[in-house]
């Protein structure tokens, strides 16, 4: 079957910052919870995080919303530099992060423009009666690694197992290969999907949104590491803070 | 100090004594020899050398006039002028850097070919005649290019680059014009006394040179101090030309590292003219019996380290660059190394680097005659190739820029030089030659002062059943 | 048939000079005579029979070795687990230049290393005729190893020439 | 000209042997409180590795601290070592005899300690030894690795240059050694340690052949050491540089700044460390003021050299003009606390040392070089930090990730442990080996000569 390329589209002017994508990922992806402590002392892991930034000052002061995760750059500048291979970007064009492999020299997560690698100082703790709503596909990550967003790739996986074994196709926008926060985003500001299919609704998109009229652009784009996250957003009048 | 051990009894403690070497400058008078060779041995190859590099001065000359008429708007036109005045400026002018340097650290082998370094300041001349129509030729910031000097109107005048360089340059060349004359004014004042024909002008050159010990010790300082302004300005003058006249010209290029490259290839080249000179002084200039091998071994020696030193900075800028892999940064590469420029990269690297390492890395061509000269030549080829490789491509840039890309559009052809541009060449190389050749009928190319010092402070003593070499170090 | 050595202790360089040019005279070979100092001497100041050495070819050697070395590990990483990261090719040449680099020098350093010891003649288990005060007070040691018959003649003549004090010793 | 005490080599050899033969007074008392710091630091590491890197303060943006400051920070000391002992061999400089050892040792002591500091730095320490290309076959039970390391990343490069120059460091200062060795085997009288002096010595009898390789082999290995000691700190540069996404770090010039500023913090290490030792041990007879006067003057034109590099840095990171890097630069100059450091480095690891520099009484006196030297490495730590942090706490577009970072107290301890331990290290090896080579010290005696010139002496070396 044909080789899939994931990506996800990220419409700005969709979202309302409402941080239901960054509770569904922490439940996804087994992230322990942050207290306020973490936040204290900058220490907190979201794989995705919505960033918040006023616009204009009181009396008209608007809120800009702009979730950010990994953008899964296909030159990524994170993986060079990882000594042991504990990062690198695989055949799907995600960019992987091997928790074993990982010793925590943290040189990746200085590397990346974007600022979503995040190292677990402590060891990953969870109150009782969370215990049982860990999710079993994912590993609980030890302390003195780096982690990321994976595209929710146990997902993938076993949505691909599944093709396999009952032999239906995979059809775009499945909710069952669809990542977590695009699951959860009510408004449907994230669309996730295979870049390789020229008809889903990622491609369209892109296809639509990349011409010279079209809203969409890349996070920091003259860093040159070609993300596969687009981001849509409406340039007005006046100067905006989210891009 | 004696030894207090008695060799009859051979009793004692046994002490080095510190053996005591007498000297007397009587012995050693400025060398008859040397002062004739200077007045009245010329041979037929200098008044032939000099009459070729006068005819090529002049056709230089034209060529740079044909150009002018041309007009200055085309920077593409005038980029192999650009590269070759650089080119002066990155190894004439790099060659009293040895002198100072020597003088500085006090060595002795250099003594004898020190004035021979000296005497290439006055190539400085040449290249500041070859500047001046390059102040025409670069635009003023007001094209809105990215420039050092932060430009923005009303504060920093428009033509900022252009001021400023030219004073560093003629403070560059005044600087190496005064240590010259400084380090040439005690032969002056010898030859003022020898000479029978000239010694008006020897009289009012050496300027009342009488070799007393004040004018002794201030002349050391001068040259310590001159030769520390001298690396200084140096260093400026290759910062300026390598930032306001090529970088800015070339926009996204961001190569901190090029300007102290420049000014490392400006050494490099220096020390390759200079071997070239004292091998013709000693070839065809007669001069066989005052330069030895130790000179030509430490020319070499000198020639090996910098080469190397090039290669860490050339290494150290691509590594960065390769590795940041922005979009700029890859122009950058394409443009200057790996693009359509890759022929003369590679002839750069060949000639400046892998030649030089892989002969004078062994000790028996260090230390040769033939050696270092060959090796010269082919640093001195790399060197015109380098400054080809930026110069050229930075004035033949077409500098349109894809808006969604933020790439150029298209990269730069190789320069292909013209015949006015061939005959620039010729002229931007044999304008300095003739210059020198001119100032050594009146200025000696071994300098009689030092060679004495060369004579007494080094010298072969017996010890015991061996013999060693002694040296002094006066000061 | 073990040859036996004697020592003679001497202050002055002139005089071990001397000995030693007699010792020659009297058919003592050069293999035979050593000297012994404290601290480095110029070379031939005894006259003595200059040491010749071939320790300027062992660094080649061992940068031939440690770039094989480099190369192997470089490439053969490399392509052993073909992993693409940041766009970067799967052979890169500026990195596999340092690991070059460094590589080679080592086994340079370390072949050389190895040279001067062999050059040296070292380790030298048996020490032979040879006197402390040699390193600590500087005295000049001139050692004739030769076989039982011709030692006292030796002997005699380092004596003759006012060793200060001489020693036997076992080779 | 100073004026030159001749001595026996008798007199040579009890001198710089005392030391070594018997430890002095001030010895144990010294060691003792070094090892409270290094006990301190050491149970904070213990701490850290129980309970996590959350001990130390590094956080999110800002995941390199302390540790890799002090890291580059002695990897810079352990420069000058060598490069002061090659580059005074190969050019025959007289005055090098008393001071090589003694700079070859620090740089020993000062790359062990550098590499102590990444075992404090990583994550998961028991696992460093990943970077290295150990066939997976030989550690069969480590399956999870299963990998080779990733030759691209430039902390492959670190171990590879780190090892190697750790290695012929090594085997340099064995060499050199020998004699000296030899001779401390002819003086002790003991019984246990002149065998292990024997073994060590390998029967060095110093024949003619021997003196010649003893002369040979560390001009041959000083030029095999040079390149490497060039490669090492542009290597640790480029952890930096290669960065594009840290403002401040990519530039092309940080190879030749760090190699320069290393030299520049590097030899004041090296005044440092003879005017202690000349305190310590009493060693006026062999390190003069002319000594310190060369190193002053070595210091002046390596100092200005770091400046202009420092210079080329700061213009073409402003030339792009572009704001993030404006705003890190901004935030260096103008805000607090980073301002305050910013002017302490620049007066310390510049202005101060080398405006008094510039005066020869200073240059010559031991003590004014001690203090002097020492500031000059007080601004060479604080030019770390402030290109590291800085840099890391990301004064991007996306502000909402803005940060800052001080050191903790664990931090502390450790960078407080590494100084223990090098001062520690060389103490130890002057109480086994004589910091001061004799038998370099007798040739210089031997070879120094005296040209006459009407009344004027004027000294003289040979030069064989």
């Amino acid at each position: 079957m044909k080789q899939s390329k994931w990506g996800m589209v990220v419409d700005l002017d969709k979202c309302t910052g409402c941080q239901g994508c960054v509770v569904a990922c922490q439940s996804e992806n087994n992230i322990p919870s942050n207290e306020k402590s973490d936040y204290d002392e900058d220490r907190v892991i979201q794989w995705i995080r919505v960033e918040r930034y006023w616009e204009g000052t009181f009396p008209d002061a608007k809120a800009r919303f702009i979730p950010i995760m990994c953008q899964h750059c296909d030159e990524a500048p994170c993986e060079p530099v990882c000594p042991v291979f504990a990062t690198y970007h695989n055949s799907e064009g995600l960019n992987v992060q091997v928790y074993n492999r990982c010793i925590g020299t943290r040189f990746c997560a200085n590397n990346c423009p974007y600022q979503v690698r995040f190292f677990n100082f402590w060891e990953a703790e969870w109150p009782e009666s969370l215990k049982n709503q860990l999710n079993p596909d994912v590993t609980v990550r030890s302390r003195g690694i780096m982690e990321k967003c994976t595209f929710c790739i146990q997902r993938i996986r076993r949505t691909k197992r599944d093709s396999n074994v009952n032999g239906f196709e995979i059809e775009d926008g499945n909710r069952a290969i669809n990542t977590a926060c695009v699951n959860a985003c009510a408004t449907e500001a994230l669309v996730f999907g295979d870049m390789n299919d020229p008809d889903s609704k990622v491609s369209r998109i892109k296809e639509k949104e990349s011409k010279k009229s079209g809203r969409g652009y890349h996070l920091m784009e003259h860093y040159g590491t070609s993300p596969n996250v687009l981001y849509l957003k409406k340039i007005e009048k006046h100067k905006s803070h989210s891009n | 100090m004696k030894s207090e051990y008695d060799s009859k009894t051979r009793k004692g403690k046994l002490i080095y004594p510190e053996k005591v070497i007498e000297r007397s400058l009587g012995k050693v008078p400025p060398s008859k020899d040397l002062i004739d060779k200077h007045l009245h041995e010329r041979g037929s190859m200098f008044r032939i050398s000099l009459m070729f590099t006068a005819i090529f001065s002049v056709i230089g000359i034209l060529g740079t006039i044909f150009k002018m008429i041309n007009g200055f708007d085309n920077l593409s036109d005038w980029s192999v002028y650009v590269t070759a005045c650089v080119f002066i400026f990155t190894t004439f002018m790099g060659a009293p850097m040895l002198s100072m340097a020597t003088k500085v650290a006090r060595g002795n082998w250099s003594r004898p070919v020190s004035r021979l370094s000296e005497i290439f300041c006055i190539s400085g001349i040449a290249g500041l005649l070859m500047f001046l129509p390059i102040l025409w030729v670069l635009p003023s910031l007001e094209d809105g290019r990215n420039t050092l000097w932060f430009y923005d109107p009303g504060k920093v005048p428009a033509y900022s680059p252009h001021i400023w360089t030219t004073i560093a340059m003629i403070a560059f060349i005044l600087t190496a014009l005064a240590l010259l004359w400084i380090n040439a004014r005690p032969d002056f004042a010898i030859l003022r006394d020898n000479s029978k024909g000239k010694n008006k002008i020897y009289s009012f050159l050496s300027w009342g040179w009488v070799g007393s010990t004040k004018q002794w010790n201030s002349l050391r300082q001068r040259i310590s101090i001159l030769g520390i302004f001298y690396f200084m300005l140096l260093i400026t003058v290759h910062f300026c030309l390598a930032s306001d006249f090529l970088m800015t010209l070339l926009p996204g290029w961001v190569d901190s590292l090029y300007p102290a490259t420049q000014a490392h290839n400006a050494i490099q080249g220096g020390v390759a003219v200079l071997i070239i000179a004292v091998f013709i002084a000693w070839k065809w200039g007669g001069y066989k019996q005052y330069i030895g091998l130790d000179q030509f071994w430490g020319l070499g020696k000198l020639l090996f380290g910098i080469s190397l030193l090039w290669v860490w900075f050339f290494i150290s800028s691509l590594m960065v660059l390769w590795y940041g892999k922005k979009p700029n940064e890859r122009d950058v590469l394409q443009i200057l190394m790996f693009g359509k420029y890759l022929p003369v990269f590679l002839g750069t690297i060949f000639f400046i680097f892998i030649i030089p390492f892989t002969l004078l890395i062994l000790n028996n061509v260090r230390k040769s005659f033939y050696g270092p000269p060959v090796i010269a030549i082919s640093v001195l080829i790399g060197n015109f190739l380098d400054r080809f490789r930026h110069y050229s491509s930075a004035y033949s840039l077409d500098r349109t820029i894809d808006e969604n890309t933020h790439r150029f559009v298209n990269l730069p052809e190789i320069f292909v030089p013209s015949i006015v541009d061939i005959m620039v060449i010729l002229g931007a190389i044999s304008l300095p030659i003739f210059l020198i050749l001119i100032i050594s009928k009146y200025v000696p190319i071994i300098s009689l002062w030092e060679n004495r010092e060369y004579i007494i402070y080094g010298s072969h003593e017996k010890y015991h059943r061996t013999e060693v070499l002694v040296e002094g170090k006066p000061y | 048939m073990t040859n036996k050595s004697v020592l003679g202790l001497f202050v002055d360089e002139n005089v071990v000079g001397d000995a030693l040019s007699s010792l020659r005279k009297s058919g003592y070979k050069d293999n035979e005579l050593e000297i012994m100092t404290g601290s480095p001497y110029p070379e031939g100041t005894f006259g003595e029979a200059e040491p010749h050495h071939k320790l300027f070819r062992y660094p080649i050697f061992g940068a031939v070795i440690g770039f094989t070395i480099a190369l192997i590990i470089t490439v053969g990483t490399q392509l052993a687990y073909p992993l693409v990261t940041g766009g970067k090719p799967i052979l890169s040449i500026p990195p596999m230049l340092v690991i070059f680099y460094e590589m080679t020098l080592l086994f340079s350093v370390i072949v050389t290393i190895l040279g001067a010891l062999f050059e040296s003649r070292l380790p030298k288990i048996f020490m032979g005729a040879y006197d402390e005060r040699i390193m600590t007070e500087g005295y000049i040691g001139l050692v004739v190893t030769v076989s039982e018959s011709r030692i006292k003649k030796a002997e005699d003549t380092l004596k003759k020439f006012g060793a200060e004090s001489t020693k036997k010793g076992w080779e | 000209m100073q004026e030159h005490a001749q001595l026996t080599d008798k007199e040579i050899t009890d001198d710089l042997l005392s030391p070594v033969i018997r430890s002095p007074k001030w010895f144990w008392m010294t060691i003792g409180s070094l090892g409270l710091i290094m006990l301190f630091g050491l149970s904070g590491y213990v701490w850290e590795l129980y309970s996590g890197l959350g001990v130390t303060n590094v956080r999110r943006p800002v995941y390199w601290g302390a540790y890799i400051t002090n890291f580059v920070f002695w990897i810079g000391i352990s420069h000058a070592g060598i490069m002061v002992s090659a580059i005074l061999r190969l050019t025959q400089a007289e005055w090098r005899r008393p001071i090589t050892r003694a700079a070859e040792v620090l740089t020993l002591f000062s790359l062990i300690a550098a590499l102590s500091n990444i075992l404090f730095h990583v994550g998961r320490p028991w696992r460093i030894y990943w970077i290295t290309p150990f066939p997976p076959v030989v550690i069969g039970y480590d399956f999870a690795r299963g990998i080779w390391p990733n030759i691209r990343s430039p902390f492959v490069w670190d171990p590879v240059a780190v090892g190697t120059y750790l290695l012929s460091t090594i085997l340099f200062i064995y060499t050199c050694l020998l004699p000296d060795i030899a001779l401390v085997r002819d003086k002790v009288k003991s019984k246990i340690p002149k065998i292990i002096y024997s073994v060590l010595a390998l029967g060095f009898r110093g024949t003619p052949r021997q003196w010649k390789i003893q002369a040979t082999a560390p001009i041959l290995l000083s030029a095999l050491v040079l390149p490497i000691f060039v490669s090492v700190h542009s290597i640790v540069s480029w952890d930096f540089a290669v960065s594009i996404a840290v403002e401040g770090w990519h530039s092309t010039i940080f190879a030749p700044y760090f190699i320069i500023g290393a030299i520049h913090s590097g030899v004041s290490g090296v005044a440092c460390l003879m005017a202690g030792l000349l305190w310590l041990y009493k060693l006026d007879k062999y390190i003069k003021p002319d000594h310190f006067d060369a190193i002053g003057r070595l210091l002046v034109i390596v100092a200005t050299l770091w400046l202009f590099t420092l210079f080329l840095e700061w213009i073409f990171a402003l030339y792009p003009l572009e704001d993030p890097e404006i705003a890190l630069r901004n935030m260096q100059v103008f805000q607090s606390p980073w301002n305050y450091l910013f002017i302490l480095f620049l007066f310390t690891a510049y202005i101060i040392p080398v405006s008094a520099w510039l005066f020869k009484n200073i240059r010559r006196s031991a003590k004014w070089m001690f203090f002097t030297t020492i500031l000059v490495n007080v601004g060479m730590w604080l030019e770390r930090f402030l290109i590291i942090v800085p840099g890391l706490s990301r004064r991007t577009e996306l502000s909402f990730n803005w940060g800052s970072y001080s050191p903790s107290l664990v931090e502390m301890g450790l960078v407080a442990f590494t100084f223990a331990f090098v001062i520690c290290g060389i103490l130890v090896f002057a109480r086994i080996f004589p910091i001061i080579p004799p038998f370099d010290v007798k040739e210089g005696m031997r070879f120094r000569h005296v040209i006459k010139i009407g009344k004027r002496n004027i000294s003289a070396v040979v030069r064989e």
